[in-house]
């Protein structure tokens, strides 16, 4: 691990943060209990917002519906795409003990994410890997919900969760080998609470949903998160999981993605009524929250994991987003979408708009971004070297792995190959 | 290379007569027992005890966190179990009858089957899915089939079915020690058959052939409920002077091919029995590799004896459908006619 | 056919009626638009429900939210389990038009089904049939929503739609084929638009809305109905309909007959909430009626049906039912059910609220009730003929119907098979 | 009973030069345009016409209620293509790489396979499902399984794979017009491949096989992608003064086993080769049955050569797992040692 990695640097530790206290439970008690607040936001000035005095600690009556019913309330949304600062009495707690060294790490992450998104798109060009499946434009979805999670909750990514990855410490590179083509994924899942990725859209949601009910029978206050796409949402083990996660009341965020494209089918192909509703016909309350503002979605996710914490079951936050690229390298979106649409979308940048705020409220100087540019330069110099190095598997890795406790019919073939193998040397030393 | 059967140990002081799904409800029992990460999960396993009372007063015993009735979602159920699974748990799946795991299907093949590989071994899943097959009963659609090369062909899956009570209570011991995925199929007409079953005996591999009645004419292949018919057909075809050996496989992935070429060897002529359709059936496999083993040895091409390549009948047909006596005998016939 | 069965003697037509205008779609045109009517009802006597004017022509404001959102309604109900007649000004013009004849045709098929039902469990005790599924308990249910049906829509039934397929004019002796083991089904889907029963759970849901896509292109006014239990609404393929018929706008009526139980398992273990909720967030409406009363049933149903028609989408019906038997006749239910349950159930039966109130009401006489009864006992007595006559199958029936056009294994094996055959009678020829 | 391969009556003039996904558009063109009932479904096909743009124009050219762009959701597009079929219409499917073709398996077996059967005929599903598969293109997992044995086995769907772009063409527009489900499965690395396509040509029966080489010493059977390796291998043989003999399948299911025996009978040789797991693989039922047939014919058993049993490797390991010219070669020259 080297240097420019937040993740190998501050293992275990919220963004940016030096003391790791926005990242303990005790925090907690200061939510508030209702399922969901309401959403009603309003604005206020980014200097105001930047002051590091905590906000008010907000009466929120419970509601007996749940976020999500009835006609579609705004995004919950903290950071405007201008980068201001809006009041939101009801998730305002969750990020309100956010120091600046905070919203930097957040920011910084955001821009390292985007950073090695970058460089592995760009490696995909020169051929070192297969395939790339590039979150541009998620960043602030993935990094506000990773960000969230505590070191003991569980990750059940797709395959496009490399923000998320990012703030488990997984090492970037790691999520390379799939991609390259040397294994299927291939990390330890445990040591960092992150699953592999997973390419057959939705089955993971179900994985979430056992490993919660594990969680709870074990009485444990971890949470887990599943990630899927509104594609995904379509897929029936999406719905199975809703029913057991409400039936079990199993503590688990269901974390939708929605960046308004499965390939080149728009939501509209999924769904005719926002996604965030679908939970409440499941028994569980539903969120809509700007995916592409860092702050809202972790308030969001926080107040989320909370609440399977305490033991109130599963949540729905639809993370409203926009794919900027294609799906993947392998894709083409100008034969299916329009340029304006993303156009319209880039005003509203995660980054941006978070960089806007930083410095308008003066939590971050020149000296940082600059900093920040030069630590992402070596994090994508690491990455290319890392990735040019890997060297391919051994023909031999075929035959282990398929079982634990082996099976005569590898064995016999593992043989086979060999002594086909052979064959050649013989040959070539003859 | 070839090893003769194993003989299980048995002291007779513990051991007692037994059906089939008692012999499983008390494997399931003392799993619970002495394993508290083993979980019973599945439709209507709780209470009620499933629909053919396998898991009868688990649920009572053990409490609804270990004996688990899930929603009607068999996706769900595997989905679900492979979760717990990585958080430690031992998942003991019921699928209530063969037609119903197809739902499932998607789960087993693309995630349970391919999840250690995929980490590199860094996770494990020990996850028994149990299956009662097969036809026999008189059952309407959904309820007879043998879907188990539907399952042997997919790497990463382990698949077994016993053939009598003993069997069956150490191979569910040995299917939820096992730190792979088993399919286990259970003979659902075999349920109610009894047998000696020593619970302090010390069984031989989980994946090894047992030779259930020596001969050396012909040998004889199956698993599950088709291994009581072709000791039947050995009875009868005795009385005409007949000598044929009888192999339970036990196990269909691994499958023995060891004992099977052992045999071959002796008696020349082989004839694998199955309920499922013949066609890209286990009998098709094992055709294929003892021919290849045993290739100066075979008097007679393999034959095979199953189902045929059409839906699983009326229960009014399926006496016709499935292998019978007379079908295996003529089997037999026409193979030492070669 | 013989003379017993309404559907025999008036195929295709509405219950008791003469005429058959209560199933035409003009009739329509005095239904309301809105996308449910509130469910708030009000007792009226027995004796002014049964005057013949029809109920004023109620003004329902259209509501922007559908039936089912936010806290549950009460059920939709037109008579109380004591055979009180309520008003309820959005669905009371469905049933407005019915006709004392209609009536005492709605208790009939209640009846006769009933007692079909009866027979068919009896020959499984004496072992002419292999398993009954009986549908004891939910008679209103069916044939309200048979009843509400017009000849040219299609059904998709589950294996328990008896009562259904008596109002599809399908010859009950028909249904008993699979339950014997002589055939899976059998029957011509498509000679009564009554697809075959359907075992593996909820799979018709999605064959039911693909049928409805088809309609819709076809640009015909038809609706489609799929029956599926509360048990089935866990199915993944369940939620997957949801969502193909909501984005396709496919003229579907989702009807689930919650009768408490998926065999040991309460409702409970598959939701946490009401199952008509489930609907809103797939973008379309539930309701909640009375299971047992058919009327309600009957007004619901078609409401439906009609949102269908006019091209409104799906929706989501859940008939609030009670499975008074066993599961099947496999089933032991004293294993997991209190009798108490049964017996509280008991008082809300619906044949007798029915009767309470055509009795009550004057729409019936002795004489109908001794008339019913004599042709109850002769379709049992027919029932029970056909089925002891029913012949086993030829074996070469086997060989037969895999393929539509031909399969040269199946032709091998059926040469194989009559070798084989042929080899016995040359013996016994010998 | 065993009959020569058919040549398609080439006519010049309508002849052309077309990738083997060229003629696939075409012939779904085609489709389009002369039968009203015919729809294309699935992910993608739409605007994007498909991910390797087999159904390119086409929305365009029949709008979206032929070619119906669907939730994502495999289960979702079998079930309501089978309710389309119902309504009378004829969808031809697109799932979009062979490993998504799982969750949609429950629908395919138990639904659409059996239906007509459970009609007793009275219904008929003449739905095409169109599965991309077969490794060879570097892809990741679950983008290069061929999993045909899994729908083989299973009575009343059949199962098909084209080899080049004329095969494409015809035994497309043949599926579509067959009254039971066909599996369409489509060498995806042969997608780019181009070969003459007579499109006003007389084609053969879907279902027979045909001789795409002649040979005297041994017979080489593959099917789909495989094929074009085979006649690889051939030429390499000639070389070396072997004369192979290659058949092109085209049909897993039903299989011209009566083509493959007649060559065999000739041979005495065979090798199967595919690119699926040998283990419970096509090859296994090949060998059984043309075993039967030909068991005094045979010179040596008959060999497979295919994936091994594990699940599909990384890109970078493929090239070791398929079969490859080598790995044929090694199974030609162990064949003919015997
Ligand atoms: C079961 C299955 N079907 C199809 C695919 C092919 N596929 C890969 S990504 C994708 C779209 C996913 O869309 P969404 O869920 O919105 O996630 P996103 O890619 O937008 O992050 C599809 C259809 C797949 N991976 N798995
Ligand atoms: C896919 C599938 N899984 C399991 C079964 C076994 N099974 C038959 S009926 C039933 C319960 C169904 O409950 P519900 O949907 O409520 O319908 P009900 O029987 O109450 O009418 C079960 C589990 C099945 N038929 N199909
Ligand atoms: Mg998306
Ligand atoms: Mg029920």
């Amino acid at each position: 691990m080297t240097v420019e990695s937040t993740a190998a640097r501050k293992p275990r530790r919220s963004a940016g943060s030096k003391t790791g206290t926005t990242r303990t439970t005790a925090q907690s008690a200061d939510a508030p209990a209702a399922d969901a607040p309401p959403t009603a936001a309003k604005r206020v000035t980014a200097k105001r917002a930047a002051t590091k005095k905590p906000a008010a600690k907000p009466v929120v009556k419970a509601v007996a519906k749940p976020a999500g019913t009835g006609t579609d309330p705004d995004l919950v949304q903290l950071l405007t795409p201008e980068g201001r600062r809006v009041e939101n009495a009801a998730y305002d707690p969750y990020v309100a003990a956010l120091t600046s060294d905070d919203l930097r790490g957040l920011y910084r992450d955001m821009v390292l994410t985007r950073r090695f998104d970058a460089e592995a798109t760009a490696l995909q060009r020169q051929g070192e890997l297969g395939l790339w499946a590039s979150l541009l434009g998620q960043e602030a979805a993935q990094i506000g919900s990773g960000r969230a999670t505590r070191p003991d909750d569980y990750v059940f990514p797709t395959y496009r969760e490399h923000g998320v990855a990012w703030c488990r410490d997984v090492d970037p590179t790691n999520l390379l080998g799939m991609f390259r083509g040397v294994n299927n994924g291939g990390w330890d899942p445990n040591s960092n609470n992150f699953h592999l990725y997973t390419i057959v859209i939705g089955s993971q949601t179900l994985h979430a949903t056992g490993y919660a009910m594990g969680v709870a029978k074990d009485g444990a206050d971890s949470a887990v998160i599943a990630y899927f796409g509104d594609g995904a949402s379509s897929q029936g083990d999406v719905a199975e999981s809703f029913t057991f996660a409400s039936v079990y009341n199993a503590p688990v965020v269901f974390f939708c993605q929605n960046n308004q494209w499965a390939i080149s089918e728009p939501t509209e192909r999924q769904t005719r009524v926002p996604l965030y509703q679908r939970a409440q016909g499941y028994g569980f309350p539903g969120v809509r929250v700007d995916g592409n503002d860092v702050l809202a979605v972790l308030a969001v996710t926080k107040w989320a994991l909370e609440r399977a914490r305490r033991g109130e079951g599963p949540t729905l936050v639809e993370a409203f987003t926009y794919r900027m690229g294609d799906h993947t390298t392998s894709d083409d979106a100008s034969r299916y979408r329009h340029d304006d649409e993303r156009v319209a979308w880039e005003a509203k940048d995660p980054i941006a708009r978070l960089r806007t705020y930083l410095e308008a409220s003066n939590h971050a100087d020149e000296g940082f971004f600059a900093e920040l540019e030069a630590e992402s330069e070596s994090l994508g110099r690491r990455v290319r070297e890392v990735v040019r190095a890997m060297p391919d598997p051994d023909p031999f890795a075929m035959f282990e792995h398929t079982y634990a406790d082996g099976h005569a019919l590898v064995d016999e073939e593992r043989a086979q190959f060999a002594a086909y193998q052979a064959s050649f040397t013989d040959v070539e030393g003859a | 290379m070839t090893m003769a059967a194993e003989t299980v140990t048995s002291r007779t002081v513990t051991s007692q007569s037994m059906a089939l799904a008692k012999a499983i409800n008390e494997s399931l029992r003392k799993a619970l027992e002495s394993d508290p990460k083993v979980l019973i999960m599945g439709e209507d396993v709780g209470k009620l005890g499933g629909v053919f009372r396998v898991t009868d007063g688990l649920q009572k015993d053990f409490g609804e966190d270990r004996v688990i009735d899930t929603p009607l979602a068999e996706s769900g159920i595997v989905g679900t179990a492979i979760g717990l699974a990585l958080r430690g748990y031992r998942p003991v799946v019921e699928i209530q009858f063969d037609g119903f795991v197809f739902p499932a299907y998607d789960q087993i093949v693309t995630q349970l089957a391919k999840m250690h590989a995929r980490a590199l071994g860094k996770i494990k899943l020990p996850i028994v899915i149990r299956i009662p097959y097969g036809g026999g009963i008189g059952a309407v659609e959904h309820h007879s089939e043998s879907p188990e090369a539907l399952f042997a062909h997919v790497a990463g899956l382990k698949v077994v079915s016993p053939a009598n009570a003993s069997d069956a209570y150490w191979m569910m011991q040995q299917a939820i020690q096992s730190n792979d995925p088993v399919i286990f199929f259970e003979p659902k007409r075999r349920y109610w058959d009894k047998a000696e079953v020593d619970v302090e005996a010390i069984p031989g591999p989980l994946h090894k052939a047992k030779v259930v009645r020596e001969g050396t004419d012909l040998t004889l292949v199956a698993y599950g409920p088709m291994v009581k018919l072709c000791l039947e057909v050995a009875g009868v075809a005795a009385e005409e002077g007949r000598s044929l050996e009888v192999l339970d496989l036990r196990s269909v992935s691994p499958l023995d091919f060891d004992t099977v070429q052992a045999s071959v060897e002796k008696t020349r002529h082989l004839v694998v029995v199955h309920e499922a359709p013949v066609f890209f059936g286990s009998g098709a496999e094992i055709a294929a590799r003892i021919t290849e083993r045993c290739f100066y040895h075979l008097e007679a091409p393999v034959l095979r004896v199953g189902g045929y390549h059409a839906p699983y009948p009326p229960a009014r047909l399926e006496d016709e459908y499935l292998p019978s006596l007379d079908r295996v005998l003529d089997a037999v016939d026409r193979s030492l006619a070669y």
